[in-house]
């Protein structure tokens, strides 16, 4: 299996699904050219202009034209870069894309996906590093995927292409230089499904996206102290596989759930919820939360820094929960 | 051709206009060295623009800018070592480190809020024009962007609302696409924006909008303050389309500096890198500007020369400060997101 | 005390606000839906001309232009009405109103109003049904306030003005005509403070909204059974009175809470989120929610009726609890 | 005007669509005063002949996107009244089984692909459909109405601007009745002709008198000849009036007597049906013919309708996702 960057697995899962399906066209501004990072380079050429298609700065618009390119049988891809201007077209996404289906009675079709690029890397500030998944899990109609490996990225993405529903696939930009091994040609990642990346017997850790590495170096710390850590990351926003946490925390009783949007009304507490309502009698100790502070992403690295919780402070709410 | 004005203020602007060159300049060897990081964006190029428009503003006048603000900080008189500190994410930078060179804001100035969402300012530039209005307080509103923000559904709302109310506020359009990268000159603006001229926008509108040469300060300077005058006559809005040439250095992925400007450039470019050479020669707004001020006997090269002595030098210790400046406290992150 | 409607509270308010205040502007729609009241606005309108402005259908442009007003020493109140159109002016909102403090490091203030109708109101379908209130509670920098009695709507409203913060302000159609004790001359209700709308002793139910005045009514017909529900509504979620809360809760031990945003990360699922946090230990049986099925709003009235956090579905939550 | 180059029988089924809308919105009216209908309801009662005008030149395949007062238009693109009066009625029957109502119309066997209860919101829909259209090659366009009330949002420009860029099959109709919801359009802005932003981004357009179906017809003839031969957008703007409020219970105190009854002097059924009666093309008999029998079916759809089942509650959890 060859090793392959993060940006690689997406570029490459692209372009085995344009390959795969002619209806597969990709919108976006800059894509042509390969976008801001390089993900999209090579594909106008493999593909023409045609079917990679540069956009004016018009994001709401684009994204409506996609969601009618994929009424009328297209399969669009749509490229909205930092998932922050995602709120320029939060109206057709949530108005439109994620009711389209539902509202005609099961007519319509919206086979779309939405890639953005989400989180803290490179002290961009405020407009260039939010997390907004929670918001997209919420609306019913949208399916909601965030890889935190290549392999997952690769995965996922040509799933969600293949999905005939609106799905947003969030990418992490702090991962796009990570390596990891990536399975060649036709791989899916279902949709729906978590996975258990580390098993363990001591508490369970639920951790979406880059948060996953932190929590993997966190879970090779404390075993070293003993501590038994069992890590599952959802992969699956919405619709969420409860059924894999549960079970989880059947086995461990204990829960805490790590993620980089602010813990607020963040996919934390859906999770939270769901667990005490499913395995209240299990459950040794409080839920926990590992999240982000309520405030906007600050720019200085020294404030970016520690609005990220890392592995210090997921040994510490492991260690709250075990009381030791 | 100079602005109208009296020498000093002539002085005055070339000064400021060397501010934001070597401030700019400075800034992107810290960040090849990774003092800073993040996106950033230049306005070198732009600032026979922004000197002189911003000059023809009152102290108390509104300022709306974009990703691309140094310049009009810089222009309007912020204190380069604030600036700088903020850009590098420092505790005595503007905002304290959270806002960054995407959002450096500087209300005793004028500036509020500076968005990084292209077009995210045009509405609320309309927003303070409103209140200017509603307050009757005098006040007008200049809303800076580039010709790409014209391609968000925010730029025309803005404009039909600032229309129809005949709110106070000047939008002017800084097209740095004029020959560059990917832009075709004369059947279209770009590949993105089908209108053409862009003025035909707010001129759908009536808003009254021209077209001006955003190298030539005279013209930049008279535009703006008729345009100006005609605001706070109660006029309602203007809209002004200053057209530069886009400085070679921006036209990588990250800005790089071929050529570190030093104002005995404006007579000889033999030893700038050929590639950027004509840049230089005949696009480059400072370098005319200068020009311009020894031809009309304003100034001699070596008043210049010393002027832009004093400025390298108010800069360097501008990076110092900034790189002296500790970052803030890590708890600061979760604070002051409410008044 | 004096007896009056949620609508004529919430005008009394507006009245006097604009009385008070010159800076206060009004931006848009009429505050009252399509509901019959609307003359009551009508007088407001026609008693300040300049500041009762009416734009075009421009949500990203009005809700730019009043966060820009805000900044420049107006107070602006703006109505997007329906809640679903929230979603045109999200750029300002979310992005620029929301941050614009905090980016400057404390130095621009943002004192505006988004008032805006969420929630089932008969009809409106999947593009008119929305409460948004559970996504902007996961956005830092909006104060988010739910009204839910002619008391509430009035303190409530002048506090959201008088506030530095952009403030959401969630109302209910179906509110306008409940009635309820105001007092003259009362004071404005200060943000952060939960309000116990029943006292109970059995079971905790956390309400917002349009469901306390439905969680009331259930907690009137369980008491013909010996069941003692607590009623607490929280008025506000940012800032959020956990204290009161908790106070409850330590009390009953049993929880169940009702909201009409969608379930999945919705209001309901922060609020157990942070009960099963901070008071795991007190709680005698897991928690449940009541809120809108993760359905888009179905057009049909059956269907519609369905959804929403009924009668039934509150009561059976009840009782699951109580077991 | 009687110098219109029409064939006189192909003529008579405009007016018959003309009732059908007519009468299938007057019904629904009734409905909605009897508490049988609820919820939001856009009447486009006096507007019909921008909707006949424009989809009697469309071909079944062409997709056409609303409005919220979209009735009409599915009507004229051919969508069954039967299922078109159940949905509204929020009857499991209807076209979206009672999910979507009154305002998110979809009837794809006839090409109407969605309306929506955003102002402005199918717009740039319309411009993936013609996207779409325009990589399949078999000449399809995509059509669009809205109101004047869109023409001052966001995505209206932005979607002019791409369309003009990319050289789109779309053709944008602008039912420009004067009023965005209750306010004039010149409360809105200083524009006059919304066409004028067709102008800006280099589209060719027209307005004509949206209340003379001829006139709607000629130049949507030439719109979307423009947009089938593969050279882009057009947009013909339509001056018309609602003759009824904004929605159903809607009093309408914001706009003057005289000014309604100008509007229904100028009625395009009675215009149309002068023409043709001038024309000597039908009778006064035949004219009573096509409007009862345009009744009657509006009857048979609304008993229809009516003796539709409810959606089973459980049915409110299906089709969220594909």
């Amino acid at each position: 299996m060859p090793e392959q960057t993060y940006l690689e697995a997406i570029r490459g899962g692209l372009h085995e699904e344009m390959s795969h399906d002619p209806s597969v066209y990709l919108f976006g501004e800059d894509v042509a050219l390969g976008g801001p990072f390089g993900v999209t380079a090579g594909l106008a050429e493999a593909f023409g202009k045609n079917r990679v298609v540069n956009t004016p700065i018009s994001e709401g618009t684009v994204m409506g034209l996609a969601i009618g390119a994929a009424t009328a049988g297209l399969r669009p891809v749509v490229e909205i870069m930092f998932i922050d201007f995602i709120t320029l077209a939060m109206d057709q996404l949530v108005n439109h894309a994620a009711k389209l289906h539902y509202m005609s009675g099961g007519q319509l079709k919206i086979p779309l996906t939405v890639r953005v690029q989400c989180g803290i890397s490179g002290t961009m500030g405020a407009h260039h590093s939010q997390s907004l998944e929670s918001w997209l899990a919420h609306v019913p109609g949208l399916k909601v995927v965030m890889a935190s490996n290549p392999a997952d990225a690769k995965g996922l993405l040509k799933a969600a292409i293949r999905d005939d529903n609106p799905v947003v696939f969030i990418e992490h930009r702090g991962l796009y230089w990570t390596r990891g091994q990536v399975p060649e040609g036709e791989y899916l990642v279902p949709i729906g499904k978590a996975v258990v990346a580390r098993e363990g017997e001591d508490l369970t850790i639920v951790a979406t996206a880059k948060m996953l590495a932190a929590t993997l170096e966190a879970a090779e710390e404390l075993s070293s102290n003993g501590i038994s850590v069992e890590v599952i990351d959802p992969r699956t926003l919405s619709p969420l596989d409860v059924e894999t946490i549960v079970s989880s925390v059947k086995k461990t009783s204990r829960l805490i759930i790590v993620h980089e949007a602010v813990e607020k009304d963040g996919i934390g507490a859906e999770i939270a919820t769901q667990v005490q309502q499913e395995a209240f009698y299990y459950l040794d100790s409080p839920i926990a939360r590992v999240a982000a502070p309520f405030a906007p992403v600050p720019a200085s690295p020294a404030l970016e820094k520690c609005f990220v919780p890392g592995k210090t402070e997921i040994i510490r709410a492991v260690r709250r929960a075990l009381n030791r | 051709m100079l602005p109208k004005l009296p020498r000093e203020t002539l002085l005055d602007l070339c000064r400021r206009m060397f501010v934001i060159r070597h401030f700019e300049e400075s800034l992107v060897p810290l960040h090849d060295k990774g003092v800073f990081g993040g996106h950033y964006h230049l306005y070198i190029g732009q600032e026979a623009t922004g000197v002189p428009a911003l000059s023809c503003l009152g102290g108390d006048d509104y300022l709306f800018t974009t990703h691309r603000n140094h310049g009009h900080l810089l222009a309007r008189g912020a204190d380069p070592k604030k600036l700088c500190a903020e850009i590098l994410g420092r505790v005595d930078g503007y905002n304290k480190g959270k806002g960054g060179s995407f959002h450096t804001v500087v209300p005793s100035l004028g500036f509020l809020h500076t968005s990084a969402v292209v077009a995210g300012i045009i509405p609320l530039a309309t927003g303070t024009a409103y209140a200017a209005k509603a307050l009757k307080n005098g006040r007008i509103t200049v809303c800076l962007f580039g010709d790409g923000a014209l391609e968000e559904g925010a730029a025309p709302e803005a404009l039909n609302l600032a229309s129809l109310w005949k709110l106070p506020v000047l939008f002017l359009c800084e097209n740095n696409g004029k020959y560059g990268a990917g832009r075709a000159t004369s059947a279209a603006q770009s590949s993105t924006m089908a209108a053409f001229p862009l003025t035909d926008l707010p001129k759908a509108y009536k808003v009254p909008a021209q077209q001006i040469d955003g190298l030539d300060s005279g013209t930049v300077h008279a535009t703006i303050s008729q345009a100006v005058e005609k605001i706070r006559r109660g006029e309602g809005p203007q809209f002004v389309e200053a057209q530069t040439v886009r400085w070679p250095g921006s036209e990588t992925n990250w800005p790089s500096v071929a050529q570190r400007t030093d104002s005995s450039l404006a007579w000889d470019v033999s030893g700038v890198p050929e590639k950027v050479r004509e840049w230089y020669r005949s696009c480059d707004p400072l370098l005319i500007f200068i020009r311009e001020l020894v031809d009309a006997k304003q100034a001699t090269k070596e008043e210049i020369a010393d002027i832009e002595r004093k400025v390298k030098a108010e800069i360097a210790d501008a990076v110092e400060f900034a790189v002296a400046s500790p970052y803030p406290k890590p708890e600061e992150a979760a604070k002051e997101y409410f008044a | 005390m004096r007896e009056i409607a949620y609508y004529e509270a919430k005008f009394e308010a507006l009245n006097e606000i604009m009385a008070a205040d010159p800076t206060v502007h009004l931006i848009n729609g009429t505050f009252l839906s399509l509901s019959p009241h609307r003359h009551v606005y009508q007088e407001l309108a026609n008693k300040y001309r300049d500041r009762v402005m009416s734009p075009p259908i421009s949500e990203l442009g009005f809700c730019g232009l009043a966060t820009g007003a805000a900044m420049a020493g107006l107070r602006p109140i703006v109505d997007i009405s329906t809640g679903s159109f929230i979603f045109e002016g999200w750029p300002q909102v979310a992005n620029e109103a929301a941050n614009a403090f905090s980016m400057s490091g404390g130095q621009t203030r943002v004192p505006v109003v988004f008032h805006l109708f969420h929630g089932l109101r008969g009809g409106g379908a999947a593009q008119h049904s929305a409460s948004p209130q559970a996504m902007l509670w996961n956005n830092p920098g909006l104060e988010i306030v739910l009204p839910s009695s002619p008391r509430d709507v009035k303190g409530l409203l002048k506090t959201a003005v008088a506030s530095d913060n952009p403030t959401i302000f969630v109302d209910h159609v179906q509110l306008l005509d409940v009635k309820g004790d105001v007092p003259e001359n009362d004071s404005p209700i200060p943000f952060g403070l939960a309000h116990v709308k029943r006292k109970g002793s059995d079971v905790t139910v956390i309400a917002t909204s349009y469901m306390v005045q439905r969680c009331l009514q259930v907690a009137e017909r369980l008491a013909s059974e010996r069941i003692s529900a607590e009623v607490v509504d929280p008025r506000t979620l940012v800032p959020f009175d956990m204290a009161t809360l908790m106070t409850s809760v330590e009390k009953t031990g049993r929880v169940v809470i009702v909201d009409e945003t969608h379930q999945s990360c919705g209001v309901a699922a922060e609020i157990a989120a942070r009960i099963v946090e901070s008071g795991f230990d007190k709680l005698k049986a897991p928690l449940r929610r009541v809120s809108t099925l993760d359905v888009p709003v179905s057009y049909s009235p059956p269907l519609e009726d369905y959804i929403g956090p009924r009668e039934d579905r509150i009561i059976e939550a009840i009782r699951a609890v109580l077991r | 005007m009687v110098t219109k180059r029409e064939n006189p029988t192909e003529l008579v089924p405009l007016l018959r669509t003309m009732w059908l809308i007519r009468a299938f919105e007057e019904k629904v009216s009734a409905l909605y005063a009897m508490r049988e209908i609820r919820g939001l309801l856009h009447l486009g009662i006096g507007q019909e002949a921008v909707a006949v005008g424009t989809c009697s030149l469309l071909r079944t395949d062409d997709y056409v996107f609303g409005g919220h007062r979209s009735h009409g238009h599915a009507i004229a693109k051919g969508a069954d009244i039967n299922r078109l009066m159940a949905e509204i009625a929020g009857r499991a029957t209807g076209y979206c089984a009672g999910k979507g109502g009154s305002m998110h119309i979809v009837a794809l066997d006839a090409g109407f692909v969605t309306a929506t209860g955003v102002v402005g919101g199918t717009i740039p829909l319309a411009l993936g459909a013609a996207f779409a259209a325009k990589e399949k090659s078999k000449g399809q366009v995509a059509v669009v109405f809205f109101g004047d009330g869109a023409g001052q949002a966001g995505a209206f420009h932005e979607s002019l601007n791409i369309a003009s860029l990319w050289r789109l099959p779309v053709i944008f109709v602008c039912e420009n009745n004067g009023y965005a919801e209750f306010t004039p359009l010149s409360s809105h802005t200083l524009i006059e002709r919304l066409a004028r932003h067709a102008q800006t981004y280099k589209i060719p357009s027209n307005t004509v008198d949206g209340n003379d179906l001829l006139e709607v017809r000629e130049a949507m003839t030439k719109a979307v000849q423009h947009a089938r031969t593969g050279k882009g957008p057009a947009f013909v703007e339509c001056l018309t009036h609602r003759l009824r409020g904004h929605y159903e219970g809607d009093p309408a105190k914001y706009r003057e007597l005289s000014e309604l009854a100008e509007w229904k002097e100028k009625d395009p059924i009675a215009r149309f049906t002068r023409e043709l009666k001038h024309r000597k093309v039908v009778a006064d008999k035949d004219i009573a013919a096509i409007e009862s029998e345009a009744r009657k079916l509006t009857e048979q759809a609304a008993q229809f309708a009516l003796a539709s089942p409810w959606p089973a509650p459980g049915e409110v959890a299906s089709q969220v996702t594909a």
